[in-house]
C-alpha cells in the first residue's frame, strides 16, 4: 500500500496534465459522479457533516489497524474533493492519518475550496476524518 | 458603448466611479452581480473616509476642540440627510447602528422586552432573512411568547388574507422585509402597515433591500420602525441605521450602556440621554457614518428614479434571456420585483454552478441566502442569485448567461 | 529635529505618516493631544482601508466567488493577527465589535444574565469609564444585583486592601479597566486577577487605554474577558473586540440574533454556529476590521516599547514642566502611568480653559471623561486632560504650556 | 426699550471693535465676571440646565406684559454668552421672544458655542428661554 505522500504525489502528477482549469474541474466532476461511494442508507444525520454550501456525509471503519473511510456529498465539484480526501487517507493507520498535512489540494490548486469559511463541509470533514483516528487509535490503546 | 434606453444615464462615466470594477478575475473582468449581498464603493464614497481621516477625525461630541467641532457637525449632517432620505419627521428619529441586523436587535431587546409578554405573538413571513426571523426567536423565547407567519405563495407573494387572520388579541408587532433579498419581492409594505394598524399594532421594516431600490418615505409608509445598512447602498461596512418614530423612540428603554448614552452617572443612579443618543453608547463608527452621507449623495445625484429605471431594464432583460435557456428555473416571480434573480440550472448543486461561474469572472451567490425556511418552502438547498446594481451592464448579463450555458455542458 | 533620547524612534518620519498633523487650526498647526478620546490614523492605516475598496470588498464568509473568498481570508488573518498580538490562545477566541463598550455590553447580556442572579454582586472599581459601569448597572437592574465599588485614593490608585474584602459568596464578577483614561493609572490587573482567581471569580478588563500603551498578553494576565477598541490604537472608527477565554465563549449564549450567527433556522428550531460566529450577527464592518490589522501592523513595526518609551518621556517632560508652574493641580499622580495628564488651571473651569487653549491649535479635553464617579470623588466637575500618542512632541508639549499660561492670564 | 433686533445689533457693533480673538474673549470674560446674574440661593436644580461641559442656571419672571431673565454659570465664557442673551432677549414680550432668531451669535463669530453638540447647556438654556415665554404667553391667554 502507497504511503499518504505516495498517494498525494500520485495525484499531483495527474493534476500535472491539466491545461487549464475547466479540464481539471472536468477531472474532479468526473470522480464526483463516477464513484458512488456511500450507502443511500447511511445518508443519515449522524454521518452528516453540514456545511453551508454542501453538504458531506462520511462513514469510516477499522479494518487489520487501518482505517477506511467512505463518502458523498449532494454537491458534485466536493464529492470529487472529498473523494481525492479518501483516497490518500483510506487505508492508512491513524497514526499517519493524524500526522498528514494533505498539502497537496494546495498544489493541484484547490485551496480554495479547503478555506475554513468557504462551508462546504470539506473542512469539516478533514477534522471528523482525524478525530475518528484519533478515536480508534484511543480504542485500540485502551484493548491492550 | 453600454447599451441602455435610460437615457442621461452615462454608465460609461459611472462605472469609473468604481475602482473595484477596472479588475480583473481568473483573466476576466470582473462582473459584479452579489450586490444584494453587499455592493460596491465609488471614489466619492472612498474618498469622503480618507477625507475625513485626513482633515477632521476626533471623538464626536462634547469635545470643545476644533476637530471635534467639525467632526460631530459631520456626523450630525448626514444623520439629518439620512432623516431627509427617507423622509423622517426629525433627525433625532435616526439612530446609527452596524447594520439592519443590529437595528432589529435594537428594536427587540428594547422595545420587545419592555412590550412583548409571555403568551403573545409577533407576526413575520416566510420570506424573511434571518436578521428578521432568530432576534424575535430569541425573544419570544426569552419571554414566552410566539412567531406567527406570513404565508408566502410559489411566486413568493406574502398572503395578505392569510396576513390578515393572524391578527388577534395577543398580537404585539409585525416584523416584515420591505424587499426580499432571495427572490426579489417588493412587498407592500404600505398595505401591510395599514392593516396592522387596523389592529392598532406597530410595525417594523427590515429596508435592508428596501433603500438600495428605489425611494422609501417612511411617513407615507407610517410604519413604526424602518431598519437598514450602508453598505448594501454603496455605502462602507460597519454602518446602518434605525428609523424610529419619535414617541415610539422616546418609551423605549435604553440599549447598550456606556458613553454616549448618559446624562449624569452615580453609582445609585443614572441618567439616560435624550434620543438618539440614548441609544447610541460608545465611540461611534464616525468614518462609517461620514462615507454612509457620501453614498446618499452618490445616488442622490444620479438620481433614484434613473438608478431604478436602469436596474429594472437589467432584470427585464436577464429574466427574458434565462427563460429562453433550456433547464433554467428562476426561484420568485413576483408581479413586483426588485433586481434579484434566484435561479436553478437544471439539478445542478449551486455551489457547483457558482465555482465554475466564478471562473468566468462572474461574482453570484449561492446558498440558502441567510433565508433558510423559504428554501424549505420551495424544497430546494438553495439557488445562484445574481442581483444588479446601479454599475451594471447588459453586456455583463451576457457572460453570465455564457457561464451558465458552460454549467449545463459540464455538468449535463 | 525633534528632541528625543530614543534613538532609532524617527519622530520625524513618523509624523509625515499621519496627513492630519500637517494640518492648521486657527492658523496655528494642530497640536493633538486628545488621544485618550481617540487617536490619529497613519496613511497605512487610511491605505489598507482604501485598497480594500479598490480591491477585494465583498460581503465575507460563505461566498464562492473570488472577491468573497479573498475579502473572508483577509478579514479573517487580521482575527489571527489580533489573537497573536494580545497572546490569545485561539484566534476563534476574538469576536469582533464596534468596540470596547459594545464588548462590555456583550458580557453583560450574555454572560451576565446567565450567571448573575437576585441579590449577587459585581465589583468595579471607583475609576471606572462609563462604559465599565452602566452596562453592569443595567444588568443589575434587571436581575436585582448590586454594584460594590474598590475604591481609589487620591493618588488614583485603587486599594487592594479593600478590593479583597469585597469578595463574598455573592461575588460574581470583577470588571476594572486596565489603564484609567482620566488619570491614567495602569492599574496593576494582574494581581487583581490573582486575587479574584483566588475566590474562583472570573475578570472582564476594560482594555480600552491598555492595548494602545504598551504589550498585552492576555494569557500572563489569566483574565477572562480583554475588551478594546481599534479607533484608540491608530486604527479606524467602528472596531473593536472582545477577547474571552474558549470555555467562557463557548457557554455563553448568543448575543445579537441574525445572519452569520447561526447554523440552521426553521421557525420551529434554531442551531447556533461556532465561537466566535455565534456573537457576530450580521454584515460586520470589514473595512473595519482590514484597517485594525493594518494598525497592529503600524505599531508593531515601530515598536510597542519604543512608543511607549517615547510617551514615557513626554509624559514626564510635561509633568515636570507643569509642576514648575504656579497654580497647576495635577489630578492622578499614580506611581505607575500612562501618558495621561488631567490637570486644572487654579479654579479656573475646564470649558474656559479648553475654549483658549484650543485657539492655540491644541485639542485637549475637557469635562468628566466619562468617567463622572471619579469627578465627584475629587469633588470636581472635569478637568483639562492632555494624553499623548506616539506621534506627539516636546515642542508640542511648549505649545500647551504656553496655552495654559496665557489662560491664567486671561482668567488670573 | 430696543427691540431684539436693535439690541443684537448694539452687540455686532461692539464686537467688531475687536482685532482678535483674544479681545473678544477678554471682553466675554469681563461680562462673564463683572455682572453676578442670579443670587446663590436660587442656584437650585430646578433651574439648572445641564449641560456636559459647563452648567447654567437660569430664572425667569413676567412683568407689565414683558419677560425678564437672570442666568449664571460655573464656566465664564458661557456665562458671558448667557448674558448676551439675556441682554437681547429680557424685556421683550413673549412673542418677540419666540420668534426671535438670535443670529448675531453667528455673527460676532461665537456660533460653536451654540452648536448643539457642545453641550455647554446654552442651547439648552436658549430652548428653555423660549419655553418660558411659551408658559407665560399661554397663562396669560388663559386669564384672559
Ligand atoms: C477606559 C475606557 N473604557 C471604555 C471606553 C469606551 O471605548 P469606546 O468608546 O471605543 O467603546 C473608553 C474610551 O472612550 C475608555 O477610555
Ligand atoms: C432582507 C435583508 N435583511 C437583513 C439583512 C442583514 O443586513 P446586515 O447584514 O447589513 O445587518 C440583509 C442583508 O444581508 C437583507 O438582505
Amino acid at each position: 500500500m502507497a504511503t499518504i505522500k505516495e498517494k498525494e504525489q500520485q495525484i499531483i502528477s495527474e493534476f500535472e496534465n491539466f491545461d487549464d482549469w475547466m479540464d481539471k474541474y472536468n477531472y474532479l466532476i468526473e470522480m464526483g459522479k463516477s464513484i458512488p461511494q456511500i450507502d443511500e442508507s447511511q445518508k443519515v444525520e449522524s454521518n452528516l457533516i453540514s456545511g453551508c454550501q454542501s453538504r458531506v456525509w462520511l462513514t469510516a471503519y477499522m479494518d487489520d489497524g487501518k482505517l477506511y473511510f467512505k463518502g458523498d456529498s449532494d454537491a458534485v465539484i466536493t464529492k470529487g474533493i472529498a473523494n481525492l480526501l479518501i483516497r490518500v487517507l483510506s487505508g492508512q493507520s491513524p497514526d499517519d492519518i493524524i500526522n498528514a498535512d494533505l498539502d497537496f489540494i494546495d498544489k493541484i490548486g484547490l485551496r480554495e475550496h479547503l478555506s475554513p469559511t468557504r462551508s462546504n463541509g470539506l473542512v469539516s470533514m478533514i477534522k471528523q476524518m482525524k478525530f475518528y483516528a484519533m478515536a480508534f487509535k484511543a480504542k485500540k490503546a485502551k484493548q491492550q | 458603448m453600454y447599451q441602455t434606453t435610460n437615457t442621461g444615464y452615462n454608465l460609461e462615466k459611472i462605472r469609473k466611479d468604481f475602482p473595484i470594477l477596472q479588475q480583473e478575475v481568473n483573466g476576466s473582468p470582473l462582473v459584479y452581480f452579489d450586490n444584494a449581498a453587499t455592493t460596491q464603493k465609488p471614489l466619492q464614497v472612498i474618498n469622503a473616509i480618507t477625507d475625513y481621516y485626513h482633515r477632521e477625525n476626533s471623538n464626536v461630541h462634547r469635545g470643545v476642540h476644533r476637530l471635534s467641532v467639525m467632526a460631530t457637525e459631520s456626523f450630525e449632517n448626514v444623520r439629518q440627510k439620512i432623516a431627509q432620505h427617507i423622509n423622517a419627521r426629525y433627525s433625532h428619529e435616526i439612530v446609527f447602528t452596524r447594520g439592519t441586523t443590529e437595528s432589529i436587535n435594537l428594536v427587540a431587546s428594547t422595545w420587545g422586552k419592555k412590550n412583548v409578554k409571555k403568551g403573545d405573538q409577533i407576526i413575520i413571513s416566510a420570506i424573511e432573512h434571518h436578521s428578521n426571523i432568530v432576534p424575535w426567536q430569541m425573544l419570544c423565547e426569552e419571554v414566552g411568547a410566539r412567531l406567527r407567519i406570513i404565508p408566502v405563495d410559489d411566486a413568493g407573494e406574502m398572503d395578505l388574507e392569510a396576513y390578515r387572520d393572524l391578527f388577534n388579541e395577543k398580537t404585539r408587532l409585525v416584523a416584515v422585509n420591505h424587499i426580499s433579498n432571495t427572490l426579489g419581492t417588493i412587498n407592500p409594505v404600505k398595505e401591510i402597515v395599514e392593516i396592522a394598524h387596523d389592529n392598532d399594532i406597530p410595525v417594523l421594516i427590515d429596508g435592508a433591500q428596501g433603500l438600495p431600490h428605489g425611494s422609501v418615505d417612511v411617513q407615507d409608509l407610517h410604519c413604526e420602525f424602518y431598519c437598514f445598512s450602508g453598505h448594501k447602498v454603496y455605502g462602507p461596512t460597519g454602518i446602518g441605521g434605525l428609523y424610529g418614530k419619535e414617541k415610539f423612540l422616546e418609551e423605549m428603554p435604553p440599549y447598550q450602556g456606556g458613553g454616549e448614552m448618559i446624562k449624569s452617572v452615580t453609582f445609585e443612579k443614572t441618567d439616560y440621554n435624550d434620543i438618539p443618543y440614548k441609544f447610541e453608547a460608545g465611540t461611534p463608527n464616525v468614518a462609517g457614518v461620514i462615507g454612509f452621507g457620501a453614498a446618499l449623495d452618490y445616488i442622490n445625484n444620479l438620481g433614484l428614479e434613473n438608478i431604478k429605471k436602469h436596474e429594472d431594464e437589467l432584470m427585464h432583460y436577464a429574466t427574458t434571456e434565462l427563460e429562453k435557456m433550456d433547464g433554467i428555473t428562476i426561484i420568485g416571480k413576483a408581479r413586483n420585483k426588485a433586481s434579484v434573480i434566484s435561479l436553478l440550472i437544471g439539478d445542478i448543486h449551486p455551489y457547483d454552478a457558482g465555482t465554475i461561474i466564478d471562473h468566468f469572472g462572474v461574482a453570484v451567490r449561492t446558498g440558502n441566502h441567510c433565508t433558510q425556511p423559504i428554501m424549505d418552502h420551495y424544497g430546494i438547498p438553495g439557488t445562484v442569485r445574481a442581483s444588479f446594481g446601479l454599475y451594471n451592464t447588459k453586456t455583463e448579463i451576457e457572460t453570465l448567461l455564457k457561464a451558465i450555458n458552460k454549467v449545463k455542458e459540464m455538468f449535463g
